[in-house]
């Protein structure tokens, strides 16, 4: 058992407290408690990593252990992490903590709300830490489940709908998910279903066109692949906030992350040879979500639609296949997370006073909350890629990496995405200029406060990551780009 | 396979052959299996599951009678089978007086609303 | 010289300063941190300036020094974005530009600005904006060119809309931003295209004169021309939208909303003249490579000087004038670079263009502070509303009538000398296009003259209250401004920027300065004939054409058309399709999987109908079945 | 001979008594006819040399059985009422079904009859042999099964009674309505 296991056992000690916690004081004093140690435990992590990094440590995976389960099918809960995983572990520490912060007047049932909150992040960690292919799925799993409950019972307006065809979806596509990793296992015929021994077979290419197919399409769909995307606007929208946040920033995570861990590492071939099917769906969706959003009105509606927008082009920069892209969707998925989290937690906050997201019902409110119409510009910003926040090196690394394939079908699809940055633009500063600036629209919206201190903490820290990320990229860029490049010598 | 004429023969020394009871027992076993399709009334397909069992009960009787002559579980077998048609009878009679009391009659239609 | 990091930190400290204590400043502390920090950046970029050009040519020519270069961010194992300094001759007369008039916009606006809600953010704004721009102009990489580029134009957005609460101002700040970042996507995929042939971001490679890194991006062709001269043009563009080229010029007026200081700084002296850097930048590429494109700026800039100042004679609000006037004078600049060559004489138009720049910046920023003062005191932007101001405020009078007269290209003000050499260059080239530049000249000085014509004198309106001559922090910078006007024309520009970095000596073009002066003064003539006495009236100059005068009043409907395209195409036809396509296509087929779904679960409920002798039916069937399969199979 | 005579008229009396039973449209006679066959079967009973059997047969099931019937019956119908039955199709299915179930087994028997050993005299079971074999806990003996059996009958009893008992709602109902 190393220190990674922490990650899981952590979250469940979290859930454990929770029974026994009674009144809301001691939920939140445990919240608060086990998300900072979290915070702490990933940047330990992440310190300890770069430490290893340095002083020579060459193994694609570090501070790996495997302990025996299932010994007749080779599942043993097997863990490890490399550059990727450590980011995005940080990530979801990183959420964990503020969505804490932002739920903090939840209501009802806030201990079972946070229970399964817990229970997510438990599915999620476990998930980023897994190197085996079985305990992989198991963590995803786990995190899929608790989302029913959330959206279901803390969720808004059409939530029973909405967390029905979330559910629903997201299970369908792990069926296949399940299918192909299975596949994986058995056409390979290996002893272990430990990806770091995976790696070294070649899996037949015939069987491995089949399983790119199905374990890219399983993770897809939690990557919001177009045109199987329609469970996110609907789930984000109905989620509470801190279940947006996680969701949108870290669970969409696990499709792009999913996706080359296991479709493109295991089988370069077939993804090399299938990816341009997929590339023009990712291409689709990247444009077509940005469009899809300049019609919304719903404040959380845009902000999905610009999530299905930014996944997809992370689905499109791993299938371009290059070192850069690969980087870069890593870095995408990082920024996109923070952003989109922030994102939902200013929606979540403004909610919660406005009792709208419409943005045609507000307006003017910058004068009101200033500081949370400067964490939404800030937020708007970054979304669009302004330099100095995170969103811009993450879509400039896309692109250049995207560019390095030599053949004019990936460049132009790349120029089709790259217009995604002014049809963001557009419906980023239409947002802004409707709901933000202008004159007071709502009377009654003259009286409401602005944010209060833990609102204050959540963003300030979202905003300091973005920021961050935005104007010191160099040492997590290079960390990535030095485990890709492990990585693929290894897939060669 | 053995023709009709040599079943005959073979049986020419019994006092009444096994095939016969075996063709009374079907015949009264699917006389009780039509008679459990086509009622609607529970008490009806009651006595229709009464004749099954008696069926069954023959068979029983008639096999160890034939076959194992000097054993009892045949006939074990259909004792026990009649007790227990007397417990299925005196719970399905309860269930029956009770589904008359709730609807006014003894239709097995009835029983569909139950359904959850 | 590494102390030119310091011009950079300056401003970005007062913007983060101010950013983050906005709130808990006074507006006395905001104005002196945000002024503070500029005047010791701007007393640094002029020693930096002094340092280069007073350290030794090497073979006279002046060399590239880059003090300062740390790697940003890797892509790949060639590719990586660099911060870091360069400085050439061109950098450093931007820096010189741009912090002479950013220091004069930053004073001016504590009398502008006095007492308006955010001012903090105001002057924070105005760092971060400073801050970009000397970023822009000191990259030593495209990429880090495109990334300040960036942030110029976010600055430019904050700025604009800083009267967040007008719907106008929110509108043309979004049109604004959205306009140019649709030609920064342009410029980014050239980006991307050239990078991925020459493998490097760095301009210093790139201008190393190699051609061995430009074969591959030469060689490879797609419809029918080189990935070279796609990507140089694509990079055009985005500059072009920067630098409101038509027909990317419409966000350029309507940026007008933003406070006139703002508008003196950005949308007169310094980002709107990113696009002619740019190309300025480039500079060795284009002519060495790709002529052909080169070629395709003289034209556009041909064209767009003379569609704005046709527009810029019909307007009617005194900053949409000036905007217009600003339009056009790039599109000198730009004509300038297109024509010019590398060496000697040949390259007395890219030498011309940069002089222009650098007068224009001076004569068009006062022409915007005088206009901002005339706002001040009149609070109105229409020319109708104003007239006879000459008394009223003499200070603001005569500084504007410097400005008015070095725009229109009277000798011995700085604007003078640009013009002429433009023209000279233009002449040296094409004489078709030197005659059309002439006459885009002539237009210049009558619409400047109509300006200043119909604003100091015409006739004595009454005003509300008697108008007054602006503070002393208004005027100083006016004042100041005033000397470069005046005396600017003098510096010896050739000594220091030129297109192959040697010195090179001005030879007045006497026939061409003559016709060019006779052109303006005609000019200046009618416009006094007109306005002088006679008030504002458009009609007369253009009487015969009506029809004409009013496209031009409109902007001749390229604002229309825009709005056309993407209010009712992009917007309400392929967004709203689009989301209908989602709602109903995408989302409707998972819907009706989930009604099959639901469908045949029903049917399949219907087998568990509880009927008991149905479930009979089904198992004796059933079991029959599977007996009959035994016996018989 | 005379055992063959006697088997045959049993067995003609349960096929036409079968029949009736399941065809009749008043329940009383259905449920006379079911006393009939049931008498039959014992009498087959008999003819095997089961006299035990037999006498359960007729005490148990002749007797007690449906003693329960008759009494369910005049509980829970008027007299002379005809019940109903299913629809034609339903009934054309239920022959059908019957008919092909009635071929196919018959078929099973007359093929593998002839497997069947041949009829054996052997010693009728003695009542002592039966008491032993019921209540003895060896191989071949039942006392388990009996046990099992008696604990049945306990919970029908039981489960009869609490089906059966009116609720305690319906018991209020009734006593307010009677008030």
């Amino acid at each position: 058992m190393n220190f990674l296991s922490l990650f899981v056992l952590l979250p469940l000690l979290m859930i454990l407290t929770l029974f026994m916690t009674s009144n809301r004081k001691q939920v939140l004093g445990t919240m608060v408690a086990g998300s900072t140690l979290l915070v702490i435990l990933s940047a330990f992590l992440a310190y300890r990593y770069m430490a290893a990094r340095s002083d020579g440590a060459t193994d694609p995976m570090l501070f790996t252990a495997s302990l025996s389960w299932f010994e007749p099918l080779h599942i043993r809960y097997a863990v490890g992490v490399d550059g990727v995983s450590v980011v995005m572990l940080c990530l979801t520490s990183l959420i964990v903590f503020t969505g804490t912060f932002v739920s903090w007047k939840m209501a009802p049932l806030t201990k079972e709300f946070f229970l399964w909150y817990c229970l997510l992040a438990t599915g999620v960690f476990g998930f980023f830490i897994s190197t085996d292919l079985f305990t992989l799925f198991l963590f995803y799993e786990t995190a899929l489940i608790p989302m029913y409950l959330l959206i279901g019972v803390w969720g808004t307006g059409r939530k029973e709908y909405a967390a029905m065809k979330l559910t629903l979806m997201l299970m369908g596509s792990s069926m296949i998910l399940l299918v192909g990793i299975l596949g994986i296992y058995f056409s390979s015929g290996a002893t272990s279903m430990n990806i770091t021994d995976l790696v070294h077979i070649s899996i037949p290419l015939e069987q491995q066109y089949l399983f790119f197919t199905l374990t890219f399409f399983g993770f897809g769909v939690l990557g919001a692949l177009f045109p199987f995307h329609t469970w996110s606007p609907d789930g984000h929208a109905s989620a509470p906030t801190a279940v947006s946040m996680l969701h949108a920033g870290v669970l969409m995570k696990l499709g792009g992350y999913g996706s080359f861990r296991v479709a493109i590492t295991l089988m370069p071939e077939a993804a090399e040879k299938l990816s341009p099917i997929f590339l023009v769906l990712t291409a689709i969706g990247v444009v077509y979500g940005a469009l899809a959003a300049i019609r919304q009105t719903d404040l959380k509606y845009i902000n999905a639609y610009s999530s299905v927008s930014h996944c997809n082009l992370v689905l499109f920069a791993i299938l371009m296949l290059t070192q850069t892209a690969l980087t870069g969707a890593v870095l995408q998925m990082l920024s996109h997370g923070l952003i989109t989290a922030l994102f939902f937690a200013l929606i979540g906050m403004i909610y919660s006073r406005s009792h709208t997201r419409l943005i045609t019902d507000m307006g003017g409110l910058m004068k009101i909350m200033p500081f949370l119409g400067v964490g939404f510009v800030v937020a708007g910003l970054s979304n669009i890629g302004v330099p100095g926040f995170s969103g811009f090196v993450a879509e400039m690394t896309i692109f250049v990496g995207a560019f390095e394939n030599d053949d004019l079908f990936r460049r132009i699809l790349t120029v089709a995405a790259v217009t995604s940055i002014v049809i963001g633009a557009v419906y980023i500063l239409r947002t802004i200029g409707k709901f933000l600036y202008g004159p007071l629209q709502n009377p009654e919206h003259g009286k409401l406060d602005d944010a209060r201190w833990y609102e204050r903490l959540a963003v300030i820290t979202l905003v300091a990551a973005i920021i961050y990320l935005g104007s010191f990229p160099t040492g997590i860029s290079a960390m990535i780009n030095d485990s890709f490049s492990s990585m693929l010598q290894v897939a060669r | 396979m053995n023709t009709m004429g040599d079943f005959w023969v073979v049986n020419a020394g019994a006092a009444v052959p096994v095939v016969a009871y075996q063709l009374v027992s079907l015949i009264l076993f699917f006389a009780g299996i039509y008679g459990f399709l086509t009622r609607r009334n529970i008490m009806m397909m009651l006595i229709s599951v009464e004749l099954i069992l008696n069926a069954a009960d023959i068979n029983f009787a008639v096999f160890n009678r034939y076959l194992y002559p000097g054993q009892m579980d045949g006939m074990f077998f259909a004792l026990f089978t009649i007790a227990i048609a007397a417990c299925e009878t005196a719970v399905a009679i309860a269930i029956i007086i009770n589904v008359y009391r709730n609807f006014g009659n003894a239709d097995v239609d009835n029983l569909k609303k139950m359904k959850g | 010289m590494e102390y030119t990091l310091l011009i950079l930190l300056f401003p970005l400290t007062s913007f983060i300063v101010l950013g983050l204590f906005s709130n808990r400043l006074s507006h006395k502390a905001a104005g002196i941190i945000g002024t503070g920090a500029l005047l010791a950046m701007t007393l640094l970029s002029f020693y930096a300036a002094w340092d280069y050009f007073t350290t030794p040519k090497a073979e006279g020519f002046y060399q590239t020094l880059i003090p300062f270069n740390t790697p940003w961010l890797h892509m790949g194992s060639h590719l990586h974005i660099d911060m870091g300094i360069l400085l050439d001759p061109i950098s450093v007369m931007m820096l010189v530009v741009i912090s002479t008039v950013s220091l004069m916009v930053h004073i001016y606006s504590l009398g502008y600005m006095k007492g308006e809600k955010g001012f903090q953010r105001y002057y924070g704004f105005l760092s971060l904006f400073t801050f970009s721009m000397m970023g822009l102009v000191l990259s030593t990489n495209i990429f880090q060119m495109y990334i300040f580029w960036e942030l110029v134009g976010v600055s430019s957005y904050l700025l604009i809309g800083f009267y967040y609460t007008r719907p106008e101002a929110v509108a043309a700040s979004k049109k604004a931003f959205i306009v140019t970042r649709f030609a920064d996507m342009f410029f980014l995929i050239g980006i991307l295209v050239l990078s991925y042939y020459t493998q490097t971001f760095d301009f210093g490679t790139l201008m190393s004169g190699n051609e061995t890194i430009f074969q591959h991006a030469l060689s490879t062709r797609f419809l029918g021309a080189s990935a070279l001269v796609w990507a140089m043009a694509l990079i055009f563009i985005g500059g072009a939208g920067k630098s409101a080229l038509f027909p990317l010029h419409i966000w350029l007026p309507d940026a007008m909303e933003g406070p006139t200081p703002v508008s003196a700084l950005i949308h007169a002296a310094t980002m709107v003249v990113a696009g002619v850097y740019l190309v300025a930048r480039l500079f060795p590429i284009y002519v060495a490579f790709t002529p052909e494109v080169l070629e395709g700026i003289a034209w556009v800039g041909a064209f767009t000087s003379m569609f704005a100042a046709v527009i810029a004679i019909v307007q009617t609000d005194i900053k949409r004038v000036l905007a217009f006037s600003t339009i056009s004078q790039i599109g000198f600049m730009m004509v300038a670079l297109g024509v010019s060559k590398l060496e000697g004489h040949e390259g007395l138009g890219y030498m011309a263009s940069l002089f222009h720049l650098f007068t224009h910046a001076m004569f068009k920023a006062l022409l915007f502070l005088g206009a901002g003062s005339i706002i001040h005191a009149v609070h109105s932007n229409e020319m109708e509303r104003m007239g006879g101001l000459r008394t009223y405020m003499p200070v603001t009078h005569l500084t504007f009538l410097v400005a008015c007269l070095s725009i229109a290209g009277i000798p011995p003000f700085s604007g003078f000398f640009s013009k002429d050499e433009i023209l000279a260059a233009i002449y040296g080239y094409h004489t078709g296009l030197g005659i059309w530049m002439t006459v885009a000249a002539g237009f210049t000085a009558f619409y400047i003259f109509r300006l200043y014509f119909s604003i100091f004198w015409g006739k004595q309106t009454q005003y509300a209250h008697t108008p007054h001559e602006s503070p002393r922090s208004m005027t100083f910078p006016l004042i100041f401004l005033a000397i470069p006007t005046l005396l600017g024309g003098f510096i010896p520009f050739g000594h220091f920027v030129t297109a192959n970095r040697s010195v090179y000596t001005i030879h007045p073009d006497w026939p061409i300065m003559f016709i060019s002066v006779l052109v303006s003064l005609t000019a200046i003539f009618i416009a006094r004939k007109m306005y002088q006495y006679a008030g504002t009236k458009t009609g007369e100059a253009s009487s015969g054409l009506k029809g004409f005068q009013k496209a031009a009043y409109h902007r001749f409907y390229v604002d229309e058309v825009y709005l056309f395209i993407t209010k009712k195409i992009l917007f309400n036809g392929i967004a709203r399709a689009f989301a209908w396509f989602d709602h109903h296509v995408v989302d409707g087929s998972i819907n009706g999987l989930a009604s099959v779904t639901d469908w045949v679960s029903i049917k399949i409920r219907g087998f568990q109908s509880g009927e008991i002798q149905w479930y009979a039916y089904i198992f004796l069937f059933g079991t029959l079945l599977i007996t009959a399969l035994f016996l018989f199979m | 001979m005379t055992e063959q005579i006697i088997f045959y008229m049993l067995a003609i009396a349960i096929t036409v008594f079968s029949i009736m039973a399941v065809t009749s449209k008043l329940i009383v006679r259905s449920a006379t006819y079911l006393l009939f066959v049931l008498l039959a079967t014992a009498g087959l009973y008999m003819l095997l040399d089961y006299y035990f059997l037999f006498a359960v047969q007729v005490s148990v099931y002749a007797g007690g059985i449906m003693v329960l019937f008759i009494m369910a019956i005049f509980l829970t119908h008027r007299p002379g009422t005809e019940v109903r039955t299913k629809h034609g199709w339903r009934i054309g299915l239920s022959v059908l079904l019957s008919l092909a179930g009635l071929l196919l087994c018959g078929d099973i028997i007359l093929h593998n009859a002839v497997r069947l050993y041949q009829f054996t005299d052997a010693e009728t079971i003695t009542m002592q042999e039966m008491g032993t074999a019921m209540l003895g806990s060896g191989k071949n003996q039942y006392l388990l099964s009996f046990e099992m059996m008696s604990v049945l009958l306990l919970a029908c009893i039981v489960g009869a009674i609490l089906i059966a008992r009116k609720t305690n709602g319906s018991e209020k109902e009734t006593k307010e309505t009677d008030q």
